[in-house]
């Protein structure tokens, strides 16, 4: 598409006019500002912003209704991490068994470095188990590198507890009802 | 005090002269420039709805009772506490600049802004003594000789870090500022037509006599607003810096001190600006009623000649901050296009259409 | 008014008949096989003059006779097709597996007249040149087994089997092996591979066809044991006289097994075409009828796996007029003739000849869920679409009739259905499919009422 | 037109008789096919749908079939609709009116209306047929023969290890239905089955396709797995639990389309998206299987057999398989040596060189192993040229089997013996070697990758000797000993090549870094030799390979870049 340039007189052309309505703009808002002290800033730690519905804030791993962790250690976030903030060692094969019943697996250990996260979301979007969520906590701070590394303990202290479907305990509900299943355990 | 009327006249001039310039350096200049700062912050976050700085608070405001607090609403202190942090950086050098001239060059940044104020009467007597640090009859030639100095420092400070985005700054800033300061010079003369001297308080006298000169030469004055804007690299003539292009133009790879440097200059030019064109276009330290437009004969009379005068000054800042956040950055050809095009071939303009009024005002 | 006629069972309800060798000799038993070896000098095969066993052959493909298993594949020539030149052994299998829900002809036979179906087998191995012969019984026959191997003994012991038969130089073994009980054994492919001492699972066709690649990879015939014994009545009568019997390309006679709402459930062996399903539900000579003031509602004409018929259907079957024509002629569902190609025209098949009467007091969703659940029972698992698409109708069948029923549920089961038959290895896929294809089709509304009574009753609950 | 020819043509030599080929249409581009192809053991056969459409580049999605298996066809999902030329009454095909012959589609006997489709993977094509991999009925064969396997489908994919590389989840993306029609409760089957000491079964997530049967049963020879019970109930059983332990058990892990059979050895040890690919050799044995090794930030973490049909199909054996570990281990040597201090390669390689170039010719013995590259047996034959050294290496002979495990246990006993470093029965020069020690001969040892300590070499022969350079992998009695360590690779961080027990040339690449200071020793040995014959090669692994080609006459008029993934045979 070609805008044609529109053809201005000579007074529009000294460009005066243009340049005494940007003074009058600029003028309102600061004597809006300073006189009658109309602000948009919000003074920080005295006031505290409340954060709304959605915000993408620190990611942190839940637990289900039955205090058991969700994370199944799929490693798809780590996958999808654009800044590589997450980390995640699974359980290997000798590893120490998952806490709850039917799922068989748990991560050994879940790292994300909040220096690295960008806020994205895109962890808990991809997040098959619905164990990691990007909640309302905005203002992370520490003084060494090493503190901003949230281990698995820290990320399941601050993420709490989200209920839903309890994917794994359903199956096994499923399966208990199914008398040729062997279940073990 | 009679040490000093024993000593010969020229070392007496030489006392007084190194006395004026520590007072109006450090005393004034150099207080000006912080509360500069502090004003263009506080002035642009008027205008964008905000607040400001307002946080800064030394140990004894908690004794003061209801000034204090307000004072550290007011930001008072960031100033101060800007000017501590500068020192208190890291002071890096890249490996890869070029290290003397990389030292060098916030140097001359600086310098040539502060030597230009040398010039400028900013009261008119004080007692005995002359306002004015050099009251040179070639003031404003010696003027435009220092202030066209100061592109070394951007062009040094841009060649000598060794960075691409330094270099096209440096690059830039030289294009520009001699571009305009052609323009500059020009817009002047048809003033010195009318005054017929060259030394700036005989400019003040002149218009003390009649009317200001902004009346008498709006042309003029337009192209050397607009130019100081250029000299100055002010928005919205800042492309030597261009933070959205240039990362931070010539002072890109500079921190701390050094980095301060570069900053104070750039205010130390804005004042010397300021101050030439209040002395060149609004009188100097005259207002044209309450026989303030007198040579002052009490002290009383002289500070409030040096108040008239920093007061005009400080109202031309403020418009140089105000258009900092209305007019968003010139292209590079747009600004060339306006410098050689436009303000050089209206000031010869100028000039002619000057002495030609004089001529026939004169061959009456 | 038809008649039962019979021909293979002519003697097996006679009273004092006892299934051991002596009484079938004293009725002439064996003597079909006697002639048979009397037809000509057993020449070799590469002899270029007709033998014997090619006669025979002959005779049984001239004889029209169908496959009585199911497929009413021709019996002739299915043994034309056997490979005769790849100088591997040929075997016979009769097939005795009979599972199919609603079929009890062959037990009579295995039961009442073992004899005959071993003389039907060994002229049918003659014919083929078979060496050794299997008969591969269900395993919930152990009487029948235990009958078959004493008959076998003792017609070991009399010559008819074992070397040099009847002093010809054809030699003979034939083996009685027990299934373990599983419908799909009877599947001809499934049964080789379980013969083998494999899972009968159904081998993928091509290559793996019987005639070629049967038994151990050698060519092989797998017949019903009710084909197996009108073999041994076509040498009897001579191919010309038998395929008089019945309709012309429905020849013979047929074991039907008459079950469900009728007076008098049973077998009955009818003239193939001879008879209408009429007949067969209402004459006091075959099913007597009804029970007293029960109107029919379907009926399954040829087991379980073959499509269901609704009462007071109408057909349009082809008939030739007096002038050699073909006409469409339409022909209620009692005056469907009970053969192969009527059948076949009215959209379902004779099968294993298994009649299964429902009248109103029947449920037509509880009836196709136990069907359902048979078929997810017996569903070998081997190929996918059957696997899981067997016990998926089982199971939307079950909710069903256990109050959880929805209105889509009509169209869910056909969808499934279609998705099973005609991608399966073997024709288990169709057999789960038609009934449900079938039942759904012609009883949509109780279907389609039963769901949505059943969404309203627990909507209301809710 | 054309002129009879008037030279005399010579009888050109007797082709072999050309292979029949069958016109068909794929997809409606009609293409030329051999009428019979190899099936799994090689032997030609019909050629299938499935591989007429490989030819044509159309992908049929299919999960029992596989090309070094007998056909199974029970998956149903290479369903496809297909044509074969009509045929009138009278036998002959029934033509369209522009002269092509009329294409009848197969459609259901008792159903005219409904495409019937066929399996691709077992039926044989015929001339003239048309096969419609894309066609409507066939995309809706293939959406309902996943939603079949996906009802009882545990979905499980979060923990399974097969994600990432599953044909389930690929297919389902490809030709699936976004949802499933099931409101039934699924079958659940017994989960983390223990099937062997090296498997473990996930009955629900099997989709019963019987590769893994068929692996056992017809390649490795162990009829170990079965089916039990029956329809959707199916599942796969060991004979006993447990009882699945043959040497090729990991392959059926490879061959599962699905994640029901898992290697407990990489069991919930790292998502396979995460793992970088590299073509290697497996070094247990002479056989010299292809292999991709997986590895993710420097560490190895599975081997995986890839097709070579000249060595090893698509096969490995599962204790070469597993052979991997030591890579990662702790106490591999990292670090240059000097009598005890710890030293620089630049520091090292110069005192070497320094003690080589003054050393008496036959006062060096250089021991190389059979385990290194052709490269490295190369550049230490040239040295001991030069020196006038006894060279040998080390024969280890173990037990083969028939199918892929060779009795040979050195990666490259061949190399050794076309390299001139090992001696004409290899082995035979250690006692020489011993002696040398002993008289006073031998002063100077030069140890590569072994430890000598454990072939007559004992320490007090040890003690004799004025220097003692050893390079290895990882610590042994020999490396205690050395005057000068050098701290080697495993295959897995270099580039080289192998020659196996078949004169097979293959050539591997580098899968992670070094360890610590550990340098190729190819490198280390090139600089070496140039440092004390003054000759000069290459320093690229391509470059010494090519030299090495013309300078040992086995190998003459082999290139690196000839050698391609599979090898190049060379008479041994």
């Amino acid at each position: 598409m070609i805008v044609k340039r529109a053809n201005l007189s000579f007074w529009e052309r000294l460009y005066l006019p243009a340049l005494l309505s940007g003074l009058q703009v600029t003028w309102r808002h600061f004597s809006r500002t300073f006189f009658a002290g109309k602000k948009v800033t919000m003074e920080y730690p005295e006031q505290k912003w409340v954060v709304p519905e959605g915000y993408r804030g620190a990611p942190y791993l839940v637990r289900d209704q039955s205090g058991d962790t969700k994370c199944v250690s799929c490693q798809l976030c780590e996958f999808v991490c654009p800044p590589k903030a997450i980390k995640i060692i699974p359980p290997g094969s000798s590893g120490k068994p998952a806490e709850r019943a039917n799922a068989e697996k748990m991560p050994a250990e879940f790292e994300i470095n909040m220096l690295r996260c960008i806020f994205c979301g895109f962890c808990q979007e991809v997040c098959p188990e619905e164990a990691i969520f990007l909640q309302r906590d905005y203002s992370l701070t520490g003084l060494s590198r090493g503190e901003m590394i949230y281990d698995k303990e820290k990320l399941l202290a601050l993420g709490g507890t989200h209920a839903g479907v309890q994917k794994w305990k359903h199956k096994l509900d499923e399966a208990k009802e199914q008398e040729t299943f062997p279940v073990k355990g | 005090m009679d040490w000093i009327n024993q000593l010969n006249p020229t070392m007496q001039f030489a006392i007084f002269s190194m006395l004026k310039v520590c007072v109006v350096i450090f005393l004034a200049v150099m207080p000006i420039v912080a509360y500069a700062v502090l004003v263009e912050r506080k002035v642009s976050a008027f205008i964008q709805d905000r607040v400001g700085p307002n946080r800064a608070a030394p140990f004894f405001v908690k004794y003061l009772p209801v000034v204090g607090p307000f004072l550290v609403r007011l930001g008072i202190f960031h100033p101060l506490a800007d000017g501590l942090k500068s020192f208190l950086k890291e002071d890096f050098t890249p490996a890869h600049v070029r290290k003397v001239y990389f030292w060098l060059a916030p140097a001359i940044a600086v310098v040539p802004a502060m030597l230009a104020l040398a010039v400028i009467p900013f009261g008119s007597t004080l007692g005995a003594q002359k306002m004015v640090i050099a009251d040179l009859n070639v003031g404003i030639l010696y003027t435009f000789g220092i202030v066209s100095l100061g592109v070394y420092g951007l062009v040094l400070a841009g060649y000598a870090s060794n960075s691409k985005f330094s270099f096209l700054g440096g690059i830039r800033s030289s294009a520009q500022m001699i571009s305009y300061e052609i323009a500059m010079g020009m817009s002047v003369i048809p003033l010195f037509m009318l005054v017929g001297d060259l030394n700036l308080s005989k400019v003040i006298a002149y218009q003390a006599d009649g009317a200001w000169l902004v009346f008498k030469q709006p042309i003029a004055f337009v192209i050397f607003l607009v130019s100081a804007f250029a000299e100055t690299n002010r928005l919205p003539f800042d492309l030597p810096e261009a933070e959205t292009e240039l990362v931070g133009g010539y002072h890109t790879e500079y921190s701390s001190m050094k980095f301060a440097l570069f900053f104070i200059g750039e205010y130390t030019a804005m004042i010397a600006a300021s101050a030439m064109m209040v002395v060149l276009f609004f009188g100097g330290w005259t207002l044209p009623f309450a026989g303030l437009d007198q040579p002052a004969t009490t002290l009383v009379m002289g500070f409030a000649h040096i108040g008239i005068f920093v007061t005009k000054m400080l109202v031309l800042m403020v418009v140089f901050i105000w258009v900092r956040w209305m007019l968003p950055r010139f292209r590079y050809d747009q600004l060339m296009d306006l410098g050689w095009r436009r303000f050089v071939p209206l000031a010869l303009a100028n000039i002619v259409v000057t002495a030609v009024v004089l001529w026939a005002l004169h061959a009456k | 008014m038809s008649q039962e006629f019979r021909l293979i069972l002519k003697d097996a309800d006679q009273p004092g008949y006892t299934p051991d060798m002596e009484c079938y000799l004293r009725r002439g038993g064996y003597d079909a096989l006697k002639k048979a070896f009397a037809m000509g000098p057993r020449v070799s095969p590469d002899g270029g003059t007709v033998s014997g066993p090619e006669k025979v052959r002959k005779e049984v493909l001239a004889s029209g006779l169908r496959g009585r298993g199911g497929a009413g594949f021709s019996a002739g020539l299915k043994w034309s097709f056997v490979d005769r030149k790849s100088g591997k052994p040929i075997y016979l299998i009769c097939n005795a597996d009979e599972s199919e829900p609603g079929t009890f002809k062959d037990r009579q036979i295995i039961h009442k007249d073992p004899h005959q179906l071993i003389e039907g087998m060994i002229i049918s191995c003659w014919a083929n040149d078979v060496k050794l012969a299997y008969i591969y019984i269900r395993g919930e026959f152990p009487q029948g087994a235990k009958l078959l191997n004493a008959a076998l003994a003792e017609a070991r012991a009399k010559n008819f089997l074992g070397k040099n038969i009847l002093g010809t130089d054809y030699d003979l073994e034939i083996h009685v092996h027990r299934g373990a009980g599983a419908y799909i054994c009877g599947e001809e492919t499934g049964l080789i591979e379980s013969l083998e001492g494999k899972r009968a699972y159904p081998r993928i066709k091509p290559p793996y066809f019987p005639a070629v690649l049967g038994l151990y990879m050698c060519p092989t015939i797998v017949n019903n044991v009710e084909t197996l014994c009108h073999v041994k009545h076509i040498l009897t009568m001579g191919s010309a006289e038998y395929a008089k019997l019945g309709t012309p390309n429905n020849t013979g006679t047929r074991i039907v097994s008459l079950s469900g709402d009728v007076k008098r459930p049973g077998y009955y062996e009818i003239e193939v075409g001879k008879a209408t399903i009429g007949e067969l539900i209402n004459d006091p000579a075959f099913g007597g009828g009804l029970r007293d003031g029960r109107k029919l509602k379907a009926v399954i004409p040829g087991g379980s796996s073959s499509k269901i018929l609704k009462a007071g259907e109408v057909f349009k079957l082809n008939r030739k007029g007096a002038d050699g024509q073909m006409t469409k002629v339409d022909v209620p569902l009692l005056d469907l003739p009970y053969d192969f190609d009527s059948l076949q025209q009215a959209g379902t098949m004779s099968g294993s000849s298994a009649i299964i009467v429902m009248d109103d007091s029947r449920d037509i969703v509880e009836c196709l869920a136990n069907l359902g659940e048979f078929y997810a029972h017996e569903s070998c698992g081997q190929c996918t679409p059957c696997r899981e698409g067997s016990l998926w109708i089982s199971k939307a069948l079950h909710r069903m009739t256990h109050g959880q029923g929805r209105k889509g549920d009509a169209d869910y089961l056909v969808n499934i259905a279609q998705n099973i038959q005609g991608r399966t290895i073997c024709a288990f896929g169709e057999a789960c499919a038609w009934p449900v294809l079938s039942f759904v089709k012609k009883f949509k509304e109780d279907f389609e009422a039963r769901g949505a009574a059943d969404e309203a009753r627990n909507a209301a609950d809710k | 037109m054309s002129t009879p020819a008037t030279t005399d043509i010579k009888p050109a030599p007797a082709a072999p008789p050309p292979i029949e080929k069958i016109k068909i249409k794929v997809d409606g581009r009609e293409i030329e096919v051999p009428k019979m192809m190899p099936d799994w053991q090689g032997k030609p056969q019909p050629t299938t749908m499935l591989q007429a459409c490989q030819l044509a580049a159309q992908e049929v999605p299919h999960y029992c079939y596989h090309p070094k298996l007998p056909i199974a066809g029970n998956c149903r999902m290479c369903l496809v609709e297909f044509g074969t030329p009509a045929m009138g009454p009278d036998r002959k095909p029934v033509l369209n009116e522009d002269g092509s012959s009329k294409i009848a589609k197969s459609v259901l006997p008792y159903e005219p209306g409904t495409p019937r489709g066929a399996i691709a993977c077992a039926t044989p094509i015929s001339p003239g047929m048309e096969i419609y991999p894309n066609s409507p009925a066939t995309k809706q064969m293939r959406e309902a023969v996943l939603e079949s396997l996906l009802i009882n489908h545990p979905l499980d994919c979060p923990i399974c290890d097969q994600a990432g590389e599953c044909k389930l989840q690929e297919y389902s993306v490809e030709h699936g239905q976004s949802q499933s029609h099931f409101v039934e409760a699924k079958v659940h089957k017994p989960k983390a089955v223990d099937l062997g000491p090296r498997i473990v079964l996930d009955d629900e997530r099997c989709i019963l396709c019987t590769r893994c049967i068929r692996f056992t049963k017809d390649i490795a020879g162990d009829d170990a797995l079965g089916i039990v019970n029956r329809g959707s109930y199916s599942t796969i059983a060991a004979w006993k639990e447990g009882a699945f332990d043959n040497n090729y058990t990991l392959n059926t892990v490879d061959l599962c389309p699905v994640g029901a059979l898992t290697s407990k050895d990489f069991r919930f040890q790292m998502r396979v998206w995460f793992m970088k690919e590299t073509k290697s050799l497996c070094t247990s044995c002479g056989t010299g299987c292809n292999v991709i090794v997986g590895s993710r930030e420097e560490k190895v973490y599975r081997y995986e057999p890839r097709q070579n049909d000249a060595v090893n199909s698509t096969w490995m054996c599962d204790s070469g398989r597993l052979n991997y570990k030591w890579i990662n281990r702790d106490d591999r040597l990292k670090d240059v040596v000097v009598r005890g201090q710890k030293s620089t390669w630049a520091a090292a390689l110069k005192e070497i060189s320094e003690k080589l170039a003054k050393a008496a010719s036959g006062s060096v013995a250089v021991l190389a192993s059979a385990r290194q590259t052709n490269e490295e047996l190369y550049l230490l034959s040239k040295l001991a040229k030069k020196l006038g050294a006894v060279t040998d290496s080390v024969p280890r002979v173990g037990e083969g089997d028939k199918l892929l495990v060779s009795a040979d246990k050195n990666s490259n006993t061949n190399g050794a013996k076309l390299t001139g470093i090992a001696s004409a029965e290899m082995g035979s020069n250690l006692k020489k070697i011993a002696d040398g020690i002993r008289s006073g001969a031998i002063k100077t040892l030069v140890v590569f990758g072994e430890d000598v300590t454990k072939h007559g070499i004992g320490a007090d022969l040890l003690a004799k000797l004025e220097t003692i350079i050893v390079s290895d992998i990882l610590p042994n009695a020999t490396t205690a000993t050395a005057h000068i360590l050098l701290p080697g690779c495993a295959h897995a961080e270099k580039r080289g090549s192998f020659t196996n027990v078949k004169g097979r040339v293959q050539k591997f690449m580098k899968a992670v870094e070094p360890k610590g200071d550990a340098r190729s020793e190819w490198e280390v040995l090139h600089e070496l030799v140039h440092n004390v014959t003054g000759q000069n090669g290459f320093s690229s692994i391509e470059g010494l390979f090519n030299q090495m080609a013309k300078e040992v006459p086995a190998f003459a008029g082999l290139e690196w870049a000839k050698l391609g993934d599979t090898g190049v045979t060379v008479p041994i």
